[in-house]
């Protein structure tokens, strides 16, 4: 436990003074405003357009924005605002980034802008940290959101609700923001639950729908359970270090707390936990697929690119606490690796899209959590950045599929339910570049050599493979069982997706007749976005080429450049975490646990996948898809046990939520009204019994009194003379 | 000048408000009501600047002799606690007779009166610095209530208001027996409140009149469970009364806990015994109420039950006894004014249209009326504690300050975060949410102007306070820090005194 | 100047008040025989008693301002203590006078007679504030009574009336004859009657044993009677109930007021050696009291009846101040039997009005929506309760608090609790009228085209009273200095007049 | 002498609270209470021999007290009489509870 507080944390827990400023951004602040004012700007526009919409539904009718020649302001605006503010943000983070590699600083740079909460020996600052962490992260947060802004513009271009999306979608990027560059955990844990509540009302966007709504509610009650940790976790480094900016904690963190501690380990836990909600790990992975009732773009963004990865950022964001605490970095990679496993078991059998993309986002994010349960924080950000690039890739991808499907659906005969895979097949024809970039997506997530996520995946399964062998890692058998696993997860990875891939664009149409001549290809708005994605998933792996493939096949022998870029990149950042877990545990293991070089290990990962995808294909397409309304479903009890995703929502249905209602009734129908509000009543109509009871003397009879008088006189006179 | 008039003319302007309504038409009386508290808001607001937190002591003092051959005085004062309990009382009342221009059709003049009325007891309550004159007002407050939520009420308005009343009374006639033990223990034959802070109880008759006194702000807060008069008196209630009720009666109490209890019992409120029960009172409160509230049909009745779980907070943060602690209570105090006050307009102007509080006569009421779904969202969020919200800073205080002396307690506490949201949410969903499947909710009309009036400085409120709350806070810190060190002295020559008791 | 008694004419004006009330009474009673029955109203005769009343205040004013005595322990005391009390029963009188002036004439009764017996009994109410003599009590508390007997069963064509006559009667002499009981024993124990030798007797021990203990018993009884105190209070809601409205105020304020003036003086002076033996007996009387008085008021479905019952409560908190026995508790019951007189006739004057000067309409539900179709009464009724209740702002809670403040020196916490405990029972029901006036509506069939008439006699009565409590309620302290004040004499004589009475 | 007078006193005291409890008869039940006077007067009477003249004064004040209850009392009962046509007092009872 921490007892005495060092001076030196003290005085930087005051204002927080920049260090010397090798670096100078340009109008960092903006960057954080620019959403805001989208925001702002846009929700102007959609409280004016609902006002007309609101005053058609008095009036019987229903407005259609769309109906005349040319849609009102309020719906063309936000094609200018949404985007252009992510636009000019991603700008400027641009040129603040560019600067920061020119000036190349060390240290981070924190602007404060007001004291937010200062109150005793508290405060906390309304500013951001720019540091090469952040930096990184805003990029891809302003990069690929605005990517996803424009994508949107033709996605959510016919819907009533066009300005308000974006208002939404802008609040989002403001807050996931203020998550990434905010100073301290205070400030992050404003973005924290900003995004939280952004993610709700875009789940639940089509409000007017009862499951989309419920799957919002759900995203936001688990996701608070998180932030409950996320909270204890912020009192326990309070109490221990006098403030919450990272700063301070991170620089001091080594001399509080001692390797291993009970405090420094339930802080990390707790974060873990904040991590799991915000980062849908076992056991709060519950709400991410259910949060696919939201725009598909909105899936994108945040249930795919951004703010899941929030977790991992802040894993990693803390990398110095965790290192300093071995235990929890065992739990954290154990659910990582967990979750990868279930969430990509349960991949295999879901016929929604989106769902199969929904179970592949928990699965790799769990793949990020591993990597920062082993250390690997680079690794963490690394594979974060690129599932960024191919998970935005393929939701978006999905997002043109299925609005290709809704128009179809729109004209065919029936119910046609537009995001069941078993509805599609044979797409690549109506959409050769929408097929064309998912499957590139699909290699790189697949881990295929050199798409961008073989070279982030194969990176984490490598550092798992390296730290259990590491000398005194006290959870080294645990750390083998953790590679297996992870090695596992990433066949099956590639497995899954190569069905989705054949299920969707390849074989027989089973849309139907009248509604398949409808089927069409996204106009452009949404293509070239999907195009530039699938640029950077080819490429983005190679920030990081590991040194030691570099100069093998997989680096092309040297000929791919930055050469572990991001690494040295993010050194600074990382360094005092690998400091203390070189400390505390000695090298990793520069070598697999079965022999072996990093070249070798490569190729075999990258023809293991080859082979699960080319068994996908073959299994996929051979098996004969009838259309969902006519498929009663998985058979058998494994495939229904993974197809109903391994029950979790029944049993916290059953252990949790049912029990919570009941109780809560029980606490109202019991406790409130009959206990305390029975005993209250009681007391008043008790004193009514007892006033009538006592009246009943009063009989009107004059002997009757007398009587009672005289009793009076005898029990006084008794008192007096015998007391 | 200004500070030598303002604390009088905050108490006796609404009086003469009253009169003024009174004697001026049915017609009229809504608008001479609501000049005369906008009036009195206004003028209360240059307190803000009038007050300097110095030492934290009252400032702005002003005494007259009142009942000499007691000792009792007319004592006004103001600190970093009050100022802002009459700054949200004057504010939410001049709201609240805004807010119920439309809902009260029947009997004005009877009505403003008695909301001026309450208004007037209440101020006087927060400025009061003479235990007497306390509890005159304390004790004054009830009456208007009474008759607001027994005249104007709902079906059984009457069995409400009588059993606010009653409830009320038990706890605030024995904290009388209390005051009298406390004046006769200091032995200056005085009430003024320097005489009852340095009464010089012992341990043993601290600890009687502090649950004295504790019943009755108890059940004013209301804590668990002496809370089932809230959820009656909220539902009866019309919607100004239920601001007003939630929005600055219920501070009575809490204001109580930091004016009152802690300073004149400081060796009580320490002892780990009390602090053990308040905490986990405060915690039962939090996740029961949370509990309770989730399973209301009744909205009103749901929020009804929200205060209480608010209440809990603040009652953590304040027995937890630290800085962070107190500080969040108070935050939590003017928080849940402005936004609990909110929700029950929002109530109010539901019922106004649609005439049932029933969650479940509503759904899809956000497509009809998109500015009320935004204020209903804004204010519901503030009012769960969302960071940026004013609900945040507070509740975020209250835990971190519970969570340094008492980890557990704050632990438990902090998951009433979740079950905030687990009642809020579904009914923000069943209310604005959902399909528009009822042909009446269809034109259910959005926000009138002056309902805009009404909301929009409670919604800006909610976001300032959320994202910046550092004036209020530094103006409170002195004093909630004299409460604090009150406290904590008593801790000092604690030793010797517990020692040499018995 | 000071009375020494030198000269006879001394006595006379030592009794002046009460000798201005005796011949005004009689005069009173022949302007009353003088006219012929069924002329007029007769309110000039209820006039011409208020100006008795008047004369009796200017005189009494005289003698508290202007007169002091020797210190002699004569049987009539002429000290502030009684004349403050004839201050309460002028006024009790007085109002009761004028609320009676619409009721008499409305219900046909003989006005002279009427008065001249309110007269009278005032009368014997200033006798037994005056008395420091026990004999002279028991002669001042039945002239009252036979004067109260008379009025209570006043209404002779309402047989409520006469039975209300019968049982107080009865029963009134049954408990006078405990009282004279006590008197005779606690003669026979102390060889006087006068409190002072009385108290000197029991102070030197010279007190037989024996004889001494029950006589004290049975004298508390006899004034526990008068006082209604449970569960010698038998009488009280039946009385109450049955007599002339106007009289049950006369009843309710006056008589109770003297009945515990006497007793405050006999215990308080004359027994105070023996404080610590009574007031274990009237601890329990007063505890069951308020206890008993305020739990029965709460079934009450008559609005008369109810306020019995709270008279019954009120005695019980009246009590308290004889058990704390000390000054501020003294003065405390002195000032809330001023305040209670007040208050106590100002809701019968409500009660005769929505009665229409009759005894109809007394059943709670006919309170129905009254506040709404009388508003200004509505207001005094709604001010007069909460005065009752004992809710700050009003006279009430000062009274009250001042009797706990009494309580709270004696540190009489459990007797202290247990009377803001029954307050809060009381709350109920006081608050129940309210509720009816205000937040129901007129009863099926009520005429609501025909709302009570209130006469300005009335009004008067209602408006004064009204008005002292509030402004005794927020600016109490001149009342307050008052009663404080019309301590003197009463028991710092003590010593010296044991000393006195001792040759 | 002192003791057996007071004694008689009681027990006539006695005998007359006993009759008012017990009686209907309301005319019955007022002359028990004068039997009560008069046993007060007696207790007086057998006092004065011990402590002064005053005892046996009062018995006269107590006899013009009772005087006077007697007038105005029967004048009660006739007045009740007329209404009830009886003096049972068991039949007296509009006003109860």
């Amino acid at each position: 436990m921490i007892t005495a507080r060092p001076e030196s944390v003290l005085a930087g827990s005051g204002a927080v003074s920049p260090p010397a400023a090798e670096w100078e951004p340009i109008l960092p602040g903006l960057i954080v405003l620019l959403p805001l004012l989208g925001f702002v700007l846009n929700g102007i526009l959609a409280l004016r357009s609902a006002r007309y919409s609101s005053a058609a539904l008095r009036e019987g009718r229903d407005w259609d924005p769309f109906a005349g020649p040319r849609p009102p302001a309020t719906h063309r605006l936000p094609t200018w605002i949404g985007p252009g503010v992510m636009a000019l943000a991603f700008a400027l983070a641009l040129v603040n980034f560019l600067g920061m590699m020119a000036a190349d600083p060390h240290d981070p740079v924190v602007r404060s802008y007001w004291g937010w909460i200062v109150t005793g020996d508290l405060r906390i600052d309304a500013a951001i940290q720019l540091d090469r962490l952040s930096m990184i992260m805003t990029l891809v947060v302003t990069g690929v959101g605005f990517l996803i802004h424009v994508f949107s513009v033709g996605y959510m271009g016919r819907d009533p609700g066009y300005p308000r999306y974006f208002a939404y979608l802008n609040l989002f990027v403001f807050f996931m923001l203020v998550l990434v560059l905010g100073s301290g955990f205070g400030t992050m844990f404003v973005g924290w639950e900003g995004v939280g509540l952004c993610s709700y009302l875009l789940i639940g966007y089509w409000f007017s729908d009862r499951e989309k709504s419920d799957a919002g509610k759900k995203a936001f009650i688990v996701n608070r359970i998180g932030d409950v940790g996320f909270l204890l976790a912020m009192f326990l480094l309070f109490q221990g270090f006098g403030t919450l900016d990272f700063v301070p904690i991170f620089a001091g963190a080594e001399d509080h707390f001692a390797a291993g501690g009970v405090t420094i380990t339930a802080i990390t836990l707790l974060l873990m936990l904040g991590a799991a909600g915000k980062s849908a790990q076992l056991p709060l992975h519950i709400w991410l697929p259910d949060a696919m009732a939201g725009p598909t773009p909105v899936s994108a963004l945040i249930h795919a690119a951004t703010m899941v990865t929030a977790g991992v950022y802040m894993v990693a964001r803390s990398s110095v606490l965790y290192a300093l605490a071995p235990t929890s970095q065992a739990v954290v990679a154990g659910i990582g690796v967990l979750t990868a496993l279930v969430a990509a078991t349960i991949a295999l059998q879901q016929y929604d899209i989106k769902k199969v993309l929904a179970y592949s986002t928990v699965s790799q994010l769990g793949f990020m959590f591993l990597a920062a349960g082993v250390g690997a924080f680079t690794a963490a950000i690394f594979h974060l950045v690129t599932h960024a690039f191919f998970k935005a890739l393929l939701f978006l991808g999905a997002g043109a599929v299925i609005h290709a499907m809704h128009d179809a659906a729109h004209h065919g005969d029936g119910h046609l339910d537009e995001q069941d895979m078993r509805n599609m097949g044979g797409l690549r024809r109506y959409m050769p570049v929408t097929c064309a970039v998912m499957w590139i997506a699909t290699l790189a997530i697949a881990g295929i050599w050199p798409f961008a996520g073989f070279f982030s995946k194969d990176e984490i399964i490598w550092y798992a493979a390296a730290w259990a062998g590491a000398e005194s890692n006290p959870f080294g058998r645990l750390y083998a069982v953790y590679w297996g696993l992870a090695l596992l997860t990433a066949l099956i990875t590639a497995f899954y997706m190569t069905r989705l891939m054949v299920m969707t664009f390849h074989g027989a149409n089973r849309t139907g007749k009248t509604a398949s001549s409808r089927l069409h290809e996204a106009p452009s708005v949404m293509t070239v976005p999907l195009v530039v994605l699938a640029v950077l998933s080819v490429f983005g792996g190679w920030i990081n080429v590991p040194d030691a493939l570099g100069e093998s096949f997989a680096g092309l022998w040297g000929a791919l450049p930055m050469s572990e870029w991001l690494h040295h990149w993010l050194e600074p950042v990382t360094h005092t975490a690998a400091g203390i877990q070189v400390a505390g545990m000695g090298e990793a293991a520069h070598a697999a646990p079965v022999g072996g070089g990093e070249a070798v290990w490569a190729l075999v990962s990258t023809l293991a996948a080859a082979v699960m995808v080319a068994a996908a294909v073959r299994f996929t397409s051979t098996r004969r898809y009838v259309r969902a309304a006519e498929d009663p479903g998985p058979q058998g009890g494994l495939r229904r046990f993974v197809y109903n995703k391994w029950y979790f929502d029944e049993v916290y249905d059953a252990v949790v939520v049912r029990p919570v209602v009941a109780g809560s009734r029980w606490c109202w129908k019991a406790v409130d009204t009959v206990v305390i509000d029975g005993f209250v009543n009681f007391t008043g109509n008790f004193a009514r019994l007892a006033g009538w009871a006592t009246s009943l003397f009063q009989t009107g009879q004059v002997n009757m009194y007398a009587f009672v008088l005289t009793l009076g006189v005898l029990v006084v006179l008794g008192a007096t003379v015998f007391l | 000048m200004y500070g030598d008039w303002i604390l009088h003319a905050l108490i006796w302007l609404p009086l003469a408000g009253t009169v003024h309504v009174l004697v001026s038409s049915a017609e009229r009386a809504k608008n001479v009501a609501f000049r005369w508290s906008a009036f009195v808001f206004v003028l209360s607001l240059g307190l803000w600047w009038a007050y300097e937190p110095g030492d934290g002591g009252f400032a702005l003092e002003s005494s007259a002799s009142w009942i000499e051959a007691w000792g009792v005085g007319y004592s006004l004062g103001i600190d970093g606690i009050s100022v802002f309990m009459v700054l949200l009382t004057t504010f939410t009342s001049a709201i609240a007779i805004l807010g119920s221009f439309e809902y009260v059709r029947t009997r004005r003049k009877a009505f403003y009166a008695l909301m001026l009325l309450l208004e007037m007891g209440v101020v006087g309550f927060f400025l009061a610095t003479d235990i007497f004159l306390f509890y005159v007002f304390f004790e004054l407050t009830l009456v208007p209530m009474y008759f607001i939520v027994g005249i104007w009420g709902g079906e059984r308005r009457i069995y409400a208001a009588v059993k606010f009343f009653l409830y009320t009374a038990v706890g605030s006639l024995l904290m009388l027996v209390a005051i009298l033990y406390v004046y006769f223990a200091s032995g200056t034959g005085s009430f003024g409140y320097d005489a009852f802070v340095n009464a010089g109880l012992s341990l043993r008759e601290q600890l009687w009149l502090f649950a004295a006194f504790a019943l009755a702000f108890g059940i004013k807060v209301p804590v668990f469970p002496l809370h089932t008069w809230l959820p009656d008196a909220h539902v009866e209630a019309p919607t100004p009364g239920s601001v007003i009720l939630a929005s600055v009666l219920l501070k009575m109490g809490t204001y109580g806990f930091l004016r009152f209890l802690l300073p004149f019992f400081p060796d009580a409120a320490r002892h780990p015994v009390v602090v053990a029960v308040m905490l986990a009172l405060g915690v039962i409160g939090i996740i029961y109420a949370a509990w309770v509230a989730a399973v209301q049909p009744d909205a009103k009745k749901l929020v009804a039950y929200t205060s209480v779980a608010h209440m809990g907070f603040v009652v953590i943060g304040v027995f937890a006894l630290t800085l962070n602690g107190l500080q969040g209570g108070m935050v939590v105090m003017i928080s849940h004014g402005i936004s609990t006050g909110a929700l029950f307009l929002l109530l109010g102007m539901m019922y106004e249209r649609r005439h049932t509080r029933l969650i479940g006569d509503f759904g899809g009421i956000g497509r009809a009326a998109p500015w009320f779904a935004t204020a209903f969202v804004i204010t519901a969020l503030a009012s769960i504690g969302l960071p940026g919200t004013s609900g945040f800073v507070g509740e975020f205080l209250a835990l971190l300050g519970t969570f340094e002396t008492h980890m557990v307690v704050a632990a438990i506490a902090a998951t009433g975060v979740i079950f905030a949201a687990y009642y809020m949410l579904p009914m923000v969903q069943r209310v604005l949410f959902n399909e528009l499947d009822r042909p009446e909710n269809r034109t259910f009309a959005d926000l009138s102007r002056r309902e805009m009036a009404i909301l929009g400085p409670l919604v800006a409120l909610m976001i300032w306070i959320g994202v910046h709350p550092t004036p209020f806070l530094e103006r409170m810190e002195p004093s909630v820090q004299a409460v604090l060190e009150r406290v904590e002295d008593a801790r000092a020559d604690a030793g010797h005194t517990l020692g040499g008791e018995d | 100047m000071l009375l020494d008694y030198s000269s006879s004419f001394h006595y006379v004006l030592a009794l002046l008040p009460e000798l201005v009330l005796t011949i005004w009474g009689m005069g009173v009673l022949l302007a009353g025989v003088s006219r012929k029955q069924g002329h007029g109203p007769g309110q000039e005769t209820g006039w011409l008693a208020l100006a008795g009343l008047a004369l009796a205040a200017v005189a009494n004013g005289w003698l508290y301002f202007g007169v002091s005595e020797d210190g002699a322990a004569a049987m009539i005391a002429v000290d502030r203590f009684r004349l403050f009390a004839n201050w309460v029963f002028i006024l009790g009188a007085g109002f009761s006078i004028v609320i009676s002036l619409p009721y008499v004439a409305r219900q046909r009764l003989q006005a002279g007679e009427y008065y001249s017996l309110i007269l009278f009994a005032a009368v014997g109410m200033m006798f037994m504030a005056a008395a420091r003599d026990l004999m002279i009590i028991f002669l001042g508390l039945e002239l009252m009574s036979i004067g109260v007997y008379a009025l209570a069963g006043f209404n002779r064509r309402d047989r409520r009336s006469a039975e209300a006559g019968l049982k107080y009667f009865l029963l009134g002499a049954f408990a006078s004859g405990f009282l004279l009981f006590g008197i005779a024993l606690l003669y026979g124990a102390t060889g006087g009657t006068n409190v002072h030798a009385v108290a000197a007797s029991i102070a030197d021990g010279s007190a037989a044993g024996a004889l001494l203990m029950p006589g004290v018993a049975l004298l508390a009884i006899g004034f526990a009677f008068k006082v209604a105190a449970v569960p010698f209070h038998m009488w009280t809601p039946d009385v109450y109930e049955g007599a002339p409205t106007p009289v049950t105020a006369f009843m309710a304020a006056a008589v109770k007021t003297a009945a515990f003036v006497a007793f405050l003086r006999v215990f308080l002076v004359g027994l105070e050696g023996l404080h610590a033996e009574w007031s274990t007996i009237l601890w329990w009387i007063s505890a069951v009291t308020m206890v008993a008085g305020n739990v029965v008021a709460l079934v009450q479905s008559s609005v008369k009846r109810m306020l019995a019952y709270s008279s019954i409560a009120h005695g019980g908190y009246l009590l308290v101040a004889l058990v704390a026995a000390n000054d501020t508790a003294t003065s405390g019951m002195l000032f809330y039997l001023l305040v209670y007189t007040i208050m106590t006739i100002g809701a019968f004057a409500v009660v005769v009005t929505v009665g229409n000067q009759s005894e109809a309409n007394a059943r709670i539900e006919d309170y129905g929506g009254f506040g709404w179709r009388k508003p200004v009464l509505g207001v005094f009724m709604t001010v007069l309760l909460l005065s009752l209740a004992g809710f700050p702002g009003t006279a009430g809670f000062i009274a009250k608090y001042h009797l706990l403040l009494g309580a709270a020196e004696s540190s009489l916490w459990v007797l202290a609790v247990i009377l803001v405990l029954t307050t809060v029972v009381s709350y109920w029901y006081y608050l129940r009228v309210a509720w009816y006036m205000w937040m129901k509506e007129a009863p099926e069939g009520a005429d609501s085209a025909d709302p009570a008439i209130t006469p300005f006699a009335t009004h008067l009565v209602l408006v004064v009273s009204v008005a002292v409590i509030l402004l005794a309620g927020v600016f109490p302290g001149a009342a307050l200095d008052l009663a404080a004040g019309s301590l003197e004499g009463l028991r710092g004589l003590a010593a010296e007049a044991g000393a006195a009475a001792g040759h | 002498m002192l003791i057996p007078a007071l004694y008689l006193s009681v027990a006539l005291f006695v005998i007359g609270t006993l009759g008012v409890i017990v009686r209907r008869n309301a005319i019955i039940i007022f002359l028990c209470i004068e039997l009560q006077l008069n046993a007060v007067n007696l207790a007086f009477v057998a006092l004065s021999r011990y402590t002064g003249i005053e005892g046996q004064l009062y018995v006269f004040f107590v006899m013009t007290v009772a005087a006077a209850e007697a007038a105005v009392g029967l004048a009660i009962i006739i007045s009740i009489f007329r209404h009830y046509e009886t003096v049972d007092v068991d039949k007296f009872n509009l006003l109860k509870w």
